[in-house]
């Protein structure tokens, strides 16, 4: 199992966000987290990448615990995240957000990048090269050079994954990444994603947006106020009772 | 005992006026989100233009505290209109109107210094001088004016901003000026409600400690970094923490004088640091 | 070594001498007045025909107070410049970081108005060429303590601002009282700009002191005798040459009065009576003529060397200013002269300090009947 | 009630908007669909002053206001909900909400509630459990639940919505357009963005299409819903 | 981003030809004036290379820079005079001290942010300035040290101390030319625009904040030991806060985020006062009012304007092509 969450529980004050929720991910699957607004999604996502320490339970990340580490330890182990609200670097170009996306992993070090020793300047020319692959993977070459507040919010929520993807992380987390993006636009998302999952990445997705999720996924987890009301594949999902009363709704929506 | 005593009182009325600078700080900040580091500036010329209102022109009192508040209001305007306004309007950073509030300061200590000299002046008190004892302690009517009148400011000015529209308003001017717009509110009117707000805040602190340590133009940094910690100890998000800071302040910087007087200073601020590093946005955080 | 290069150029050329001071921020309260004085006397000794001729250039340079400043500034006045000589400003710390610099070109600085003992040394290796118009603290500390021992005090108290100014003061009244049999029972500091002095007050009282003896400037001491009313502790105070402005008065009202602090300038004497009349007329900017009239003297002692000198800079005119003798001056005592020698670089000599009173609100001539000077 | 005629604008000289003309009558709702940077966000941040227009004119309730300030606007009944939200995070709820209402008279008026606060804690309950919470710790979704509902304090006349349906869960979408319907019925005009085109075209008298800043399509909801084209465009592969 | 302009020595060989420019400067001219002058451009430039790091580059304000520099200044000073340490081992123990205490006080005071980090820093330098007044047995307080450069350095180092100061100012602008053209700069900046955005990415923010703030404290130390031996007279004033604040004004003013920029700020802050002498009284009011001046009409700073300057002279088909066009667009 490549991540095993269990019994995590966070608390604000007197509100259980997230409460004794337990579940996995395996290698290689696209899974997906939904649930009703504030139903503690993207506290659960904090708690696994990092940003939050929850109160109770593990998170098990090919099978060591990895509560209590700072999230760039946790992203050096192979686990990223993107974030609901988009968060780009408003100095840089988008080039250079995907490069230092690929930072870590770029050999690079405070001493030998004031020296600039060779293995800097080839390692520059690597990333440049990563980065621009990625832009191309994602149509956005065109706005290499663009600043983030230049492009349109769809266009910085493809930044947003890659970045991720620059990271070399094994399993991303994603927040909502198909927020704001229309029916054909969200289909070239899901190409997009499959292309992401063939190269070996394992996903977890949190997402409103059910056709999406219903056509990509393999598995679904369901929280409702902080606590799992059912988990299985989309088919199992879309006929729970208690998640169409929860979530779904008479399904105009997703029609 | 009455030793404590006094050094208590003498550490509340000093604190109060290092509370009194911390709130024009407050004032800006909690309406711009700046922090003004003209503001020590502004005090001195406060307290220039008592100078000038009571010793170069023998103005009553009454005079006096009309002048003080009409210059405040131009340099508030100035501040805003001349300052402010251009580098927010070409996307200046933080840092660089930070900046910019610094050569602000210069400009209106080195201004005030050629037009009124660059000495030190001393300014009689506002009201007769002597003593009042209380038991074994005593106070200067001065300094117990400094405490009252600062207090009802930090108290009136609290209930603006936490009780008003208005003051509501200010608030959400600085946290997003986006936000504030589409909400409908007129953003220049609220900064100019806070900008005149602080300088005449200051202008106040001025008037009031003039007659204390004099006025002259460079007594601005130093009131600034007393006030400027004081505010920081309280917390940049709450009106009223200011005071608080700078009673602390004041009191510590007080009973340390007495026992070591050449490192009291050093001391609060070592204080100061400590508390930082456990509540690092101050006693009373920015949002609670 | 280049000392030889520096002066005597044409004989029309005129003479340049540099002045360097805090000309802005908190100090040109004492800086201003300085390098006013200087170009008083600079316009006079032009008008009477100059230096056998030649008439006198003041370049003035603003140190800002900052050690730093000061430094390159003294560079600039002898490298570009070429002056023959440097008048050294008000504050200690800056003429001492100048007067480094200006000793390794061989080139003499006369010290107007700083007073830090340790800024004249004829015999150190660093400082040679450094002279001083007025006296140092220990001088004013040493009439201060007799008057201390006449008026029967024994046990001394000694508050001071923790500037350079009153570190060094305080060391010296240390030093100084404790010589001539008197006790300094405590000594307590404050910062520049302070807002409060009770503790300190209290610290003075607790230790059940005779007298005190502040060595602060004009707005801290103030304070400190407002301190002392309110509290309402009467013990008698003496101060240091620092409270000499009218912020002083202004601020301390009549708490100050009875309090007793040294002068320069002796208002019953005649020439320093004339000075005062044609400084206030030109500039009035110095209420209390300390800062003024020690430019304006310290201006009349260079001139007096140059014309010695005949206008060359250099070792002639450190000999030349070494060789000054009883040169009136309009500061000091009724009939005071000045003079040098080459182990004597502080101009003054007996009878210099005039004591002036605290009464009403205003400094009032108190005796010049001081028994003072060097050891 | 809102009419846009021949509107150019953009940003640091590069234009985004070419032209566009479009028609709000009152009582409507209408409809403005496109692709990511279409130019859509930027045409609402124009109409309510957010964005100078460069060109062209906007009227409003037949008065002309091109440029005119965002807080006049406000002042006159237009709100305008912006995609990115612009709430007060370091502010609770229940004040967000409270400055929804700041362009109604802005005299030192002591700060209180009134049945506003009501209409909008009926629409989005969980607000009223939350009023005292700092808007930046919401959930997303809350958080354009608070968005809506700020916007709705002011007693708008024509409300300019930039994606509601932005992160909100499908059970709620329903019932978000649900009480967009309820409110056009009450009288209040709405001029929506949306991304989830069948759901609002659906409910849209009228809609227009933008495609990289021009309008090239219009005609009723049902209408442009119903268009090859759109079908192939917006609702393609689903 | 417009705030923070990114100009920079693009050239590894602009560098070279300042660096030889500067090495052969004193055969060509004599006069220790400028040299002096050119020295103590090169020292603020030193402090405004590491304050930029930290302060346009990764974003952490600093008012108490001038406690790294006195650091610097009195370690070697105190060691070279009171325990007769030869100057090199003096000068290496000032800088990797300064580091050390540097790094230690980092811990606490790089968790705060934004204003309370600048009151935190503003606090460090009054204490040190505290400290420096008041241990008058090791600092000699306000009286301060002198340092008898000659006798200590030995007449030919002494003599060639331009050489050291320059030399050193060269290799930090290399040094940081290196890292803002790496990807460890671009993290730095990172950060400096979004802390949890870049943790995120892996970026270890907390370290990469202490390592610039200790890289710019021994850069200032570096500049204090140049000082304390070219003034010969070191005391508490020469660092105090105020000098603190005016580093931060030099860096805003040279152009934020640039080397280039740092230097530039360094010249003004130096040469400007020079120039004002004229005006005696008023030369402080001018001064600020310059400074006021290009905030508002160069928001570059004085890099921006360079950097402008540059363009048209080197580049003039280009600039006024692309000029043309943005009229063009303007126009329509
Ligand atoms: N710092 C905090 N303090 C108090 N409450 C919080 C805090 N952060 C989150 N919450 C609350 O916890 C609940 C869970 O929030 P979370 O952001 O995890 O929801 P979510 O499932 O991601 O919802 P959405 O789909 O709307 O994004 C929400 O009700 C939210 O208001
Ligand atoms: N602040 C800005 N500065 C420069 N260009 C911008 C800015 N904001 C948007 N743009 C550009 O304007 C174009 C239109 O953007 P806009 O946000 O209006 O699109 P949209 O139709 O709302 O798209 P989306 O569906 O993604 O929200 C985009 O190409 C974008 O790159
Ligand atoms: C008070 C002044 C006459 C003395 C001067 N401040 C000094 O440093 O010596
Ligand atoms: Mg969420
Ligand atoms: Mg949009």
């Amino acid at each position: 199992m490549l991540l095993e969450v269990k019994g995590l529980t966070k608390r604000f004050g007197g509100l259980v966000a997230v409460n004794q929720v337990g579940f996995s991910v395996e290698e290689g699957k696209i899974t997906a987290l939904i649930g009703p607004n504030g139903a503690g999604k993207t506290t659960l996502f904090n708690c696994i990448s990092g940003f939050y320490q929850p109160n109770e339970g593990e998170v098990l990340l090919n099978n060591s615990n990895i509560i209590g580490q700072p999230a760039h330890k946790i992203l050096q182990k192979g686990l990223a995240r993107t974030f609901q609200l988009v968060r780009n670097f408003e100095g840089m170009t988008i080039l250079e957000n995907i490069m230092t996306a690929a930072h870590v992993h770029s050999g690079q070090n405070f001493l030998n990048s004031l020296l600039f020793l060779p293995s800097v300047k080839k390692s520059e020319k690597e990333l440049k090269e990563k980065a621009n692959d990625i832009l191309k993977f994602l149509n956005l070459a065109h706005v290499a050079d663009k600043y983030p507040n230049e492009i349109s919010y769809g266009q910085k929520r493809l930044v947003e994954i890659g970045k991720v993807l620059a990271t070399d992380a094994k399993l991303l987390l994603m927040d909502e990444p198909a927020a704001g993006l229309n029916d054909s636009e969200t289909r070239t998302l899901v190409d997009t994603m499959r292309e992401i999952q063939k190269t070996g990445k394992s996903i977890l997705i949190v997402e409103h947006n059910m056709k999406f999720i219903m056509e990509l996924v393999q598995k679904i987890v369901v929280l409702d106020f902080g606590q799992k009301i059912a988990e299985g594949t989309p088919e199992e999902i879309r006929n729970n009772e208690k998640v169409i009363k929860a979530y779904l709704g008479g399904g105009k929506v997703n029609a | 005992m009455d030793v404590y005593g006094q050094l208590l009182i003498a550490g509340i009325s000093t604190g109060s006026i290092y509370g009194l600078i911390a709130l024009a700080f407050l004032i800006i900040y909690n309406s711009t989100q700046i922090v003004n580091f003209a503001q020590g500036e502004m005090v001195m010329v406060g307290a220039m233009m008592t100078f000038f209102g009571l010793s170069f022109h023998s103005f009553s009192y009454l005079s006096t505290f009309f002048i003080v508040i009409g210059s405040m209001i131009v340099i508030a305007f100035i501040f805003q209109h001349v300052l402010v306004k251009p580098l927010q309007k070409q996307g200046a950073s933080m840092f660089s109107i930070i900046i910019g509030t610094i050569a602000l300061g210069i400009v209106l200590s080195e201004g005030m210094g050629l037009w009124l000299g660059k000495q030190q002046y001393g300014v009689p008190p506002i009201i007769p001088n002597n003593p009042i004892s209380l038991g074994n302690i005593t106070i200067l009517p001065q300094n117990l004016l400094i405490i009252i009148i600062s207090w009802s400011l930090v108290i009136s000015i609290w209930y603006f901003f936490n009780r008003t529209m208005t003051g509501l308003s200010l608030r959400a001017v600085s946290i997003s000026t986006e936000g504030a717009q589409v909400s409908g509110i007129k953003i220049s009117r609220m900064l100019a409600i806070g900008f005149t707000l602080s300088a005449v805040v200051s202008g106040i602190g001025g008037l009031l400690i003039a007659p204390v340590v004099g006025a002259s133009p460079y007594l601005g940094l130093s009131i600034a970094v007393k006030g400027f910690a004081a505010a920081i100890l309280g917390g940049m998000g709450n009106i009223y923490a200011g005071m608080i800071g700078g009673i602390i302040i004041g009191i510590s910087e007080s009973f340390f004088s007495f026992y070591i007087p050449s490192y009291a200073e050093a001391i609060t601020f070592t204080i100061m640091l400590f508390m930082l590093v456990v509540k690092p946005t101050g006693l009373f955080p920015e949002h609670s | 070594n280049s000392s030889s290069t520096q002066g005597s150029s044409g004989a029309d050329d005129p003479i340049k001498v540099g002045y360097i001071g805090a000309l802005s921020g908190g100090s040109s309260t004492m800086g201003v007045p300085g390098k006013n004085g200087i170009q008083l006397a600079v316009d006079e000794i032009n008008a009477d025909g100059g230096i056998n001729g030649r008439q006198i250039e003041l370049i003035a340079a603003d140190d800002k107070a900052d050690p730093a400043t000061s430094a390159t500034q003294a560079q600039k006045l002898i490298n570009e410049d070429e002056v023959v000589a440097i008048l050294g400003g008000p504050n200690s710390g800056t003429v001492k970081a100048n007067s480094e610099v200006i000793a390794q070109y061989g080139v003499p600085e006369l010290i107007t108005i700083a007073m830090n003992d340790t800024l004249i040394d004829p015999n150190s290796a660093t400082f040679p060429t450094t002279f001083r118009m007025t006296e140092d603290n220990s001088y004013d500390i040493r009439a201060l303590a007799e008057f201390l021992i006449g008026e029967g005090h024994q046990n001394i108290g000694v508050i001071a601002d923790n500037t350079a100014y009153g570190q060094s003061g305080t060391e010296s009244i240390k030093k100084i009282l404790e010589e001539k049999g008197l006790n300094v029972e405590i000594a307590v500091d404050h910062p520049v700009g302070a807002k409060d002095l009770t503790a300190q007050t209290l610290k003075l009282r607790e230790a059940n002191v005779d007298a005190v003896y502040v060595f602060s400037l004009g707005p801290e001491g103030a304070l400190f005798m407002k301190t002392l009313k309110q509290i309402d502790w009467k013990v008698p105070v003496v101060g240091g040459r620092g409270l000499n402005m009218k912020a002083f008065v202004d601020l301390a009202g009549d708490a100050a009065d009875g309090m007793i602090l040294p002068t320069v300038i002796n208002p019953n004497k005649p020439e320093a009576k004339e000075f005062i009349e044609k400084y206030d007329e030109k500039y009035n900017d110095d209420p209390t003529h300390v800062y003024s009239s020690l430019g304006y003297d310290s201006m009349y002692l260079l001139a007096a060397a140059l014309k010695k000198s005949d206008g060359e800079g250099g070792d002639a005119l450190i000999e030349a200013l070494e060789s000054l003798k009883d040169i009136p001056t309009v500061t000091g005592g009724m009939d005071h002269t000045a003079s040098f020698t080459d182990d004597k670089h502080n101009a003054v000599n007996e009878n210099y300090i005039i004591f002036n009173q605290v009464k009403n609100g205003a400094f009032e001539f108190y005796t010049d009947e001081v028994e003072s000077g060097w050891e | 009630m809102l009419k846009v005629k021949n509107v150019s604008a953009g940003y640091d000289g590069i234009d985004v908007l070419h032209e566009v003309s479009l028609n709000v009558n009152e009582g409507e709702i209408v409809s403005l669909v496109g692709l990511n940077g279409a130019g859509k966000s930027t045409l609402l941040k124009t109409i309510s002053g957010i964005l100078p227009a460069k060109k062209g004119d906007i009227y409003f309730d037949d008065q002309k206001v091109t440029n005119h300030s965002t807080d006049s606007l406000v002042k006159k009944g237009m709100v305008h909900v912006p995609e990115s939200r612009f709430l007060f995070p370091a502010l609770s709820v229940k004040e967000n909400l409270l400055l929804g209402t700041a362009a109604k008279d802005n005299k030192f008026r002591k700060l209180k509630s009134d049945e506003l606060f009501n209409f909008v804690f009926d629409l989005f309950p969980v607000l009223k459990e939350r009023s005292s919470q700092r808007a930046g710790t919401l959930s997303g979704g809350e958080q354009q639940m608070l968005a809506i509902g700020r916007g709705l304090m002011s007693n708008p006349k024509l409300l300019l919505l930039d994606e509601p349906s932005l992160g909100i869960a499908p059970i709620l979408v329903e019932k978000i357009f649900e009480s967009l319907l309820m409110l056009n019925k009450e009288g209040i005009t709405i001029f929506l963005v949306e991304q989830n085109v069948s759901i609002s075209l659906d409910i849209s008298h009228h809609a227009y299409v933008l495609d990289l800043g021009k309008v090239i399509m219009s005609g009723t909801g049902k209408e442009v819903l119903n268009n090859p084209q759109t079908q192939e465009v917006y609702l393609g592969g689903f | 981003m417009k705030n923070f302009s990114r100009f920079n020595f693009n050239s590894k060989y602009l560098l070279l030809i300042l660096a030889l420019l500067f090495f052969f400067l004193p055969t060509f001219v004599n006069s220790p004036y400028l040299i002096r002058v050119i020295e103590m451009i090169a020292i603020f430039s030193l402090l405004g290379l590491g304050l930029n790091f930290l302060f346009g580059y990764t974003g952490q304000i600093s008012i108490g820079h001038s406690a790294f520099y006195a650091l610097g200044a009195y370690t070697s000073a105190i060691l070279e005079t009171k325990f007769a340490v030869p100057f090199y081992i003096a000068w290496i123990v000032a800088i990797v001290l300064t580091g050390l205490i540097a790094y230690l006080v980092s811990f606490p005071i790089l968790k705060l942010k934004g204003h309370y980090l600048a009151m935190a820093t503003l606090a460090f330098v009054l204490i040190v300035e505290t400290i420096l007044g008041q241990w008058i047995p090791v600092t000699g307080g306000h009286d301060g040290i002198t340092v008898l450069t000659v006798s200590l350095l030995g007449p030919w180092i002494a003599q060639n101390l331009y050489y050291f100061i320059i030399g050193s100012t060269i290799i930090a602008i290399w040094m940081l030319m290196n890292i803002s053209k790496s990807s460890i700069g671009r993290s730095h900046q990172a950060l400096r625009d979004d802390e949890d955005g870049a943790e995120s990415l892996g970026i270890p923010v907390k370290k990469y904040k202490v390592n610039a703030f200790v890289f710019s404290a021994m850069l200032a130390a570096v500049a204090g030991i140049w000082y304390a031996h070219l003034s010969m007279v070191i005391t508490p004033e020469v660092f105090s806060a105020g000098v603190s604040i005016q580093l931060l004004m030099m860096v805003v003013v040279g152009g934020m985020g640039s080397n280039l920029g740092a230097i530039l700020g360094a010249i003004f802050i130096i040469v400007l006062p020079e120039f004002l002498y004229d005006f005696q009284d008023a030369s402080m009011f001018i001064y600020g009012s310059i400074v006021l001046v290009i905030l508002l009409f160069f928001p570059g700073g004085l890099a921006g304007i360079f950097k402008k300057v540059s363009k048209f002279l080197f580049h003039r088909k280009k600039y006024s092509g692309k000029e043309s066009e943005v009229d063009v667009q303007n126009a329509s």
